[in-house]
């Protein structure tokens, strides 16, 4: 006589006994949960019972959708939960794991600043002695990063891009009101509060720093070939002068001259421009043509090929790239 | 040409379910459907026959990998399948005919019925391991559909049931035929097996205890211990013709698989007298008796039927793991003798049900006065599944009992006829009680509630078809006997 | 090992950034920080670049018109790769703002796991 | 014959210059310059493949004047261009077969946006796949992270945004290891460019100069892109992602981008440190745990979930787990596996993804099992679809998934020893409980339903690339050996 425990049907031993003989075993249990009460008489078969049936039928999709309820939200839970802690744990363990192995790994390094590490080697040595007459481009890193590896630099251009359009994903206001953008994303509830009310400082000073930092700008693109700088460099200069002017002088005469058609166009001119002359060099290197742009003479500023042109592109796209964020999370419209 | 009938032999069940899906208007007429549906069974009989009657042949018409080709092949073997599988699953249609009135859904019924019987005679003609693995699982997701008929909460958990264990099974299979295409080029069929145990790759102890699995995991489909339980779930639920042919032919697949893995792949030298063996015999044993034991206990009319399923099927295990050649011609003969009972007696019940709506054992008295013919069917498919002489069951058992005396396998050539005739009472036990309480309800029963309900003649004829053979293939088992004995000392 | 670890100064620095950067990124529940470290890993990964680009004694490497000998300027790889590496940071930075500032008005708090509780709480898939 | 060389430039370089060019325009002209591009692509890739099966040997594409080590290049051999066509095919697929969901998921004046991020996502593909330059692989990772931010929360739900906030974390923690690693390399070696790289890496080696190092290169590479593609520690958010972004995203997450970072670490292994190397550092063991951990993991997630897509989603942690195990192998046959794997997976996945969206589009956008009963015969060809890919997957004969699982069961087992038991076993384990939820789904979207709601059919389009997918699948099943063999001849020019 052996008394079973309360919660035999749970147990173990009952599961393996159920197994032996046939009987239900863990797996179906599970699955009979989650099959209806599918009609064992159809209602005609029982004259006048069609409403009965039909409630039955009712409560058995209630109980059913609760379990299944149930069922979602305990998923549901038990993942974040798990999430959590595997989160912590891993990482941490990952982190320290990282910075250890990290520093035994730098300290096999080779020795900071020696000129004998292998990161000195030919491909360095061709950059700088034969960069000037294959490139024409005084700037070393300039004529590297748009003539040797100017495959990289097109596909950076490309992630820029494809970040502003995300951000429109995000943030963009359509003319129509897609319903898409929920309360709070609206300009008056949104941050047109914080939009300088025409304050005479500000302006004033924007109206001289304005110009300068735009010719700074230019002068920075222009000479990207030749000293420091560049498109990217020059970009940012350009569009931090763009950001200066809006917050001066408001949305309204930014919007004169910048629309979101603006970015559209110069955008899609620039990088047009920039795949096509870049495709054109592949092509030709890559069928070992020539590619019949002239260098000029190094040092001038009409030099160096097609590098000029491409910081041009490259600072026109910055530019747009970075005020578009800024009036994007400012307003969600260009 | 042998090579054209195998192909039309398998292919033309699927095609006449193509048909039934096809044409229009089937639904309400169950007349044409069931025509139909017997008339391409028919019709494969006679192809399965004439391919029986041509000779040996093989075709590889695929190959999934280098070392795992597929193969149609017919030897003996396969053909005495295919005709067994298409001529048992020919004889339960009349009966369906009438027994299905009440089911509905008669056109997806007899479209998985073909389709199954399509993919059970690939099965017969399977050449290779990864073949037969193949046809192996085409045949559970398409036999499934059977047992899921009637969509009922129980059915489709059972159904489920039914679904994991098979599949379950056949993955422990697939993961044998891995070790046995690498080491015997492809797991290609030829008698006696093609494994040597000199060059395997693995030790002779790990491929033991991987062929263990396999046969366990086919023997899932026999419904042998330890994965039997789906069986009396998944049998009983379904409408009685399909049990009658689940239970009494697609158990038979899982046993084609075990005789060819053992005799045609691996080779019954490499098993003889190894602890293998002896684990194979105790299962079976095991089988043979808990099933018995479970039947005597179970009320359920049908389950009981699926209970004596398990244990008699296991008789058929237990010959084929004797690896003596009187053993395999016993299993060979239980094989078809214990299908066409099992068919009977699952008619009858089936009948009875259908009849009477009675589903227990326990309220069965007097029902032999309502229904005589149908109780007479089934008191003698029992009398056979009891092993009483002159029905085939006696020959079959004779001839398992003596091929296991013969088989120098230490205690079990005598543990295996002593658990034989234990189960035979057993058997008694739990089938006799209907046809006793069916005639002689006691004295205190009132005769005059009695109005008799005979079921109608199409069901009738099946099972007095399967009746008629179980008899005269007891009394005349000569050419069985000789054939199988001809299979058998081929493969030893 | 400190002398090593005095040779590799910049290394280390850069390393030990990189660690508290990740740590931030991977473990901060709050959006900004998340983003702050994202941008302190990356910045530690160009100083690692950068130092690995220096030679003691060497001047930049911009020429003066005249063919200019590598044996007197740094290797200009590495800027050029800072270069690179800033632009893409930049923009993802910009991206991760965005879908802060998108998160922020829709479930009015920064802390991550709040709001991905919040959304599950809300509309269901 | 010439002008095929210049398929991978110009594939990618189209990607660029379309997705310019349909910012410009509104969504509907967005769409068709995509589809048409995708086309094209699928068209040319075919071309690159039937050149390369002609005979003809793997070859280098100088983007520029200056070759290795000094300029970029680009590399196409027959794996290649194996891979290229598939993505661009199931890219076609998913936003055709989608674009029911993109009309409804997306308001109107984001679509072109969308579209967009889908060139763009192709772009960056195809740049991993043909790349020969280390840092240029680390640009378009960040190309491919962005543009499947952008892909999941196009769909502009809070859902959808949280997951993607999820994702951008997980994978810009992935970009910054691998960013961390590509300059530990640089560094040690001085090159950037895979064939020198690869040199230079073998000379180290050899001379046993900057172990350290290398080895924590390789690490973070590992880590980094088994991040990006949702490796078993590091999958949590997978899920989310999967099951409320768009459900051509989804299908394009899980199908194309994840391909993309496992068959750039596939390139690192053999054309940059090479497998020897690889073996020898024990990472392939990491490798394999992992995958047969997110295999058990993933499998037993999915029978729990309760919601159609979630589901599929787990599955695919899963499928990722049998590439990392193949993978993990360490050997050249393992890697094979992996490929075709990565194939498999990629078709049986996204035609999951859009059969269960139409699934749901039938039952009335809801995603619960018990509002999807009886789904299949609402919009058949989904029904069928749907089958065939669980089926698939789950390892019925016939079908691509059975195929593969013999391919890595067979590259395992020349490994010996524990490798062939744990894999056979996990098989065995990630067979069953496959059957358990997809089977049970493909039941449950069979039944009859009490409750037949008013359906919305996902239109024509989709259920004829569902039907040309599940050919295709049939086809990859049962005439797999074609497809092996090139694979096989692929990695050889690879090495």
């Amino acid at each position: 006589m052996s008394r079973k425990a309360e919660n035999w049907d749970t147990s173990w031993q009952k599961r393996a006994a159920d197994w032996l003989r046939d009987g239900t075993d863990a797996l179906d249990r599970a699955m009979i949960s989650e099959m209806t009460e599918a009609p064992a008489v159809a209602p005609e078969d029982v004259p006048g019972a069609a409403d009965v049936f039909e409630k039955k039928v009712h409560e058995d999709q209630q109980k059913e959708k609760a379990i299944y309820q149930t069922l979602h939200e305990r998923t549901m839970t038990r993942g974040l939960h798990h999430a959590r802690v595997l989160y912590r744990v891993l990482s941490i363990l990952v982190c320290i794991g990282i910075i250890l192995s990290l520093l035994h790994a730098v300290i096999e390094m080779p020795v900071f600043g020696s000129p004998d590490s292998p990161v000195v080697n030919d491909v360095s040595r061709r950059y700088i002695e034969d960069g000037l007459k294959e490139t024409g481009a005084v700037n070393i890193v300039a004529g590297m990063i748009l003539d040797y590896r100017a495959f990289d630099t097109l596909g950076e251009s490309t992630v820029l891009f494809i970040a502003s359009c995300a951000v429109m994903i995000l943030l963009r206001r359509d003319r129509k009101r897609d319903g898409m953008m929920e309360k709070g994303s609206l300009p008056e509830d949104r941050d047109i509060i914080y939009e300088p009310h025409f304050d005479p400082i500000l302006q004033k000073s924007a109206a001289f720093l304005t110009p300068v930092i735009l010719l700074f700008g230019v002068y920075v693109v222009l000479n990207g070939h030749l000293s420091p700088g560049g498109g990217f460099s020059g970009g940012a200069i350009l569009g931090a002068a763009l950001m200066l002017f809006r917050n001066a002088y408001g949305v309204k005469n930014t919007r004169r001259f910048f629309t979101g058609r603006t970015f559209t166009t110069v955008v899609f001119l620039a990088l047009l421009f920039y795949a096509g002359a870049k495709s054109y060099v592949f092509y030709t290197g890559g069928n070992g043509l020539e590619s019949g742009i002239p260098l000029g003479t190094p040092g001038a500023i009409l030099s160096s090929g097609l590098i000029l042109p491409l910081d041009i592109c490259v600072g026109a796209i910055v530019s747009c790239t970075m005020y578009t964020f800024f009036a994007l999370f400012r307003r969600g419209e260009v | 040409m042998t090579i054209l009938m195998m192909v039309l032999t398998i292919l033309l069940p699927a095609a006449g379910a193509l048909a039934l899906k096809l044409i229009p208007g089937l639904d309400g007429d169950r007349k044409r459907l069931y025509l139909m549906t017997g008339c391409v069974l028919l019709a494969d009989c006679v192809l399965a026959a004439i391919t029986a009657l041509c000779g040996d042949a093989e075709w590889t018409f695929l190959r999934l990998a280098d070392s795992l080709p597929l193969m149609l092949k017919s030897d003996m073997l396969s053909r005495f399948f295919c005709v067994f599988f298409t001529v048992m699953w020919t004889v339960p249609v009349l009966y369906s005919y009438r027994y299905m009135e009440h089911e509905g859904h008669d056109r997806r019924y007899n479209m998985f019925y073909l389709l199954t019987l399509a993919a059970l005679n690939a099965l017969a003609f399977s050449g290779t391991a990864v073949t037969m693995y193949l046809n192996f699982e085409m045949m559970t997701l398409l036999s499934v559909a059977l047992v899921l008929h009637e969509m009922t909460k129980d059915a489709i958990a059972a159904g489920l049931k039914y679904l994991i264990y098979s599949i379950a099974g056949a993955t422990m299979g697939l993961l044998g035929i891995f070790y046995l295409a690498t080491n015997t080029n492809g797991a290609v069929f030829v008698p006696g097996g093609s494994l040597d145990a000199s060059a395997m790759t693995v030790s002779p102890t790990v491929m033991m205890i991987i062929l263990l699995i396999t046969i366990v995991g086919f023997g899932t489909k026999a419904g042998m211990f330890p994965m039997h339980a789906w069986l009396p779930t998944a049998h009983p639920i379904a409408p009685a013709p399909a049990s009658a042919v689940l239970s009494g032919v697609i158990t038979k697949a899982g046993v084609l698989c075990i005789l060819r893995i053992i005799f045609y792949v691996v080779g019954a030298g490499f098993i003889r007298g190894t602890w293998l063996q002896q684990t194979l015999l105790t299962l079976s044993l095991l089988t043979v008796f808990m099933g018995s034991m479970m039947a005597f206990r179970t009320d359920l009319f049908k389950k009981r039927l699926a209970y004596s399923t398990v244990s008699q099927v296991s008789y058929v295990l237990m010959g084929i793991f004797m690896l003596q050649p009187t053993a395999l011609t016993g299993s060979l003969l239980h094989i078809i003798f214990h299908s066409t009972i099992k068919t009977t007696l699952f008619l009858a019940a089936g009948a009875i049900i259908h009849q009477t709506g009675k589903t227990k054992v326990s309220e069965l008295e007097g029902i032999g006065k309502q229904m005589p013919v149908t109780i007479w069917c089934f008191t003698l498919a029992s009398l056979g599944l009891i092993g009483i002489p002159p029905t085939g069951g006696f020959i079959s058992k004779w001839n398992l009992a003596q091929g296991a005396l013969a088989s120098g396998t230490g205690i079990f050539s005598w543990l295996g006829p002593v658990v034989l005739l234990i189960s035979a009472l057993l058997t008694a036990g739990y089938l006799l009680p209907v046809t006793i309480h069916g005639f002689f309800p006691g004295k205190d029963f009132d005769y005059e509630g009695l109005q008799t309900c005979e079921c109608h003649r199409f069901m009738l004829i099946s099972m007095i078809l399967c009746v008629a053979f179980v008899i005269l293939g007891g009394m005349f088992p000569g050419a069985f006997t000789a054939f199988f004995g001809r299979i058998a000392s081929s493969l030893m | 090992m400190s002398a090593s670890l005095a040779d590799h100064i910049y290394e280390v620095a850069s390393v030990i950034l990189f660690g508290i950067g990740f740590t931030t990124l991977l473990l901060d529940r709050n959006l900004i920080k998340k983003i702050i470290g994202m941008n302190i890993m990356d910045t530690s990964v160009y100083l690692f670049l950068a130092s690995m680009g220096y030679i003691s004694g060497r001047s930049a490497p911009i020429g003066d018109g005249t063919a200019p000998s590598a044996e007197n300027i740094i290797n200009p790889v590495p800027a050029g790769l800072v270069l690179t590496g800033i632009v893409v940071s930049v923009s993802v930075t910009a991206l991760m703002l965005a879908l802060t500032i998108r998160l922020y008005h829709r479930y009015g708090t920064l802390d991550i796991d709040q709001i991905v509780t919040l959304a599950r709480k809300g509309d269901e898939p | 014959m010439a002008l095929l060389r210049n398929v991978p430039f110009a594939s990618i370089l189209a990607c660029m210059v379309i997705s310019v060019i349909s910012m410009v325009f509104r969504g509907r002209i967005a769409k068709v310059l995509s589809y048409l591009l995708t086309t094209v692509l699928l068209a040319a890739s075919l071309a690159l493949t039937w050149y390369f099966v002609q005979g003809n040997d793997a070859f280098v594409f100088t983007m520029g004047h200056f070759g290795d080590p000094w300029g970029n290049e680009l590399r196409a051999g027959l794996l290649e261009s194996i891979m290229a066509a598939a993505m661009s095919l199931i890219v076609l697929a998913a936003l055709a077969g989608g674009s029911y969901m993109i009309r409804s998921e997306i308001p109107d004046g984001k679509k072109n946006l969308f579209y967009i991020m889908a060139d763009l996502m192709l772009a960056s593909v195809m740049a991993l796949i043909y790349t020969n330059d280390l840092f240029t692989s680390y640009v378009f990772i960040e190309i491919a992270t962005i543009s499947a931010g952008g892909l999941t929360m196009s769909r502009q739900s809070g859902h959808a945004l949280a997951s993607t906030a999820r994702y951008m974390i997980m994978n810009l923690v992935g970009s910054g290891l691998c960013l961390m690693g590509i300059t530990i390399l640089y560094g040690t070696t001085g090159h950037l460019l895979m064939g020198s790289l690869h040199s230079a890496v073998q000379s180290l080696f050899e001379n046993g100069s900057y172990h350290l190092p290398l080895m924590a290169s390789l690490i973070l590479l590992t880590v980094g892109l088994s991040i990006k593609s949702g490796l078993f520690p590091f999958h949590e958010w997978l899920p989310d992602t999967y099951s409320y972004g768009v459900t051509a995203g989804s299908a394009l997450l899980s199908s194309v981008i994840s391909k993309g970072y496992i068959f750039l670490l596939i390139k690192l292994y053999t054309r940059v440190f090479g497998l020897e190397v690889v073996r020898a550092s024990h990472i392939c063991i990491l490798l394999f745990a992992f995958g047969t951990m997110g295999l058990i993991v993933g499998s037993l997630r999915a029978t729990q979930a309760a919601d159609i897509r979630r589901m599929v989603s787990y599955s695919s942690i899963a499928q990722i787990g049998y590439i990392y195990i193949a993978l993990g192998l360490g050997t050249q046959e393992g890697v094979i596996a992996a490929v075709f794997h990565m194939l498999i997976h990629a078709f049986g996945k996204s035609m999951l993804f859009l059969s269960s969206g139409a699934l749901i589009q039938a039952s009335g956008g809801a995603s619960d099992f018990i509002s999807l009963r009886g789904s299949a015969r609402r919009d058949i060809p989904a029904g069928i679809a749907f089958t065939v890919g669980a089926m698939s997957l789950t390892g019925v004969p016939l079908l691509g998934g059975f195929v593969s699982k013999i391919y890595i069961a067979q590259a395992a087992i020349p490994r010996g020893g524990l490798y062939v038991v744990i894999v056979l076993l996990a098989l065995a384990a990630s067979t069953f409980l496959n059957t358990l939820y997809f089977l049970r789904t493909v039941i449950t979207i069979y039944r009859s339903d009490a409750n037949a709601e008013a359906t919305r059919h996902a239109g024509p389009v989709n259920s004829l690339f569902l039907c040309a997918m599940v050919i295709l699948n049939f086809g990859l099943g049962i005439a797999s050996r074609p497809l092996y063999n090139a694979l096989l001849s692929g990695l050889n020019m690879f090495i």
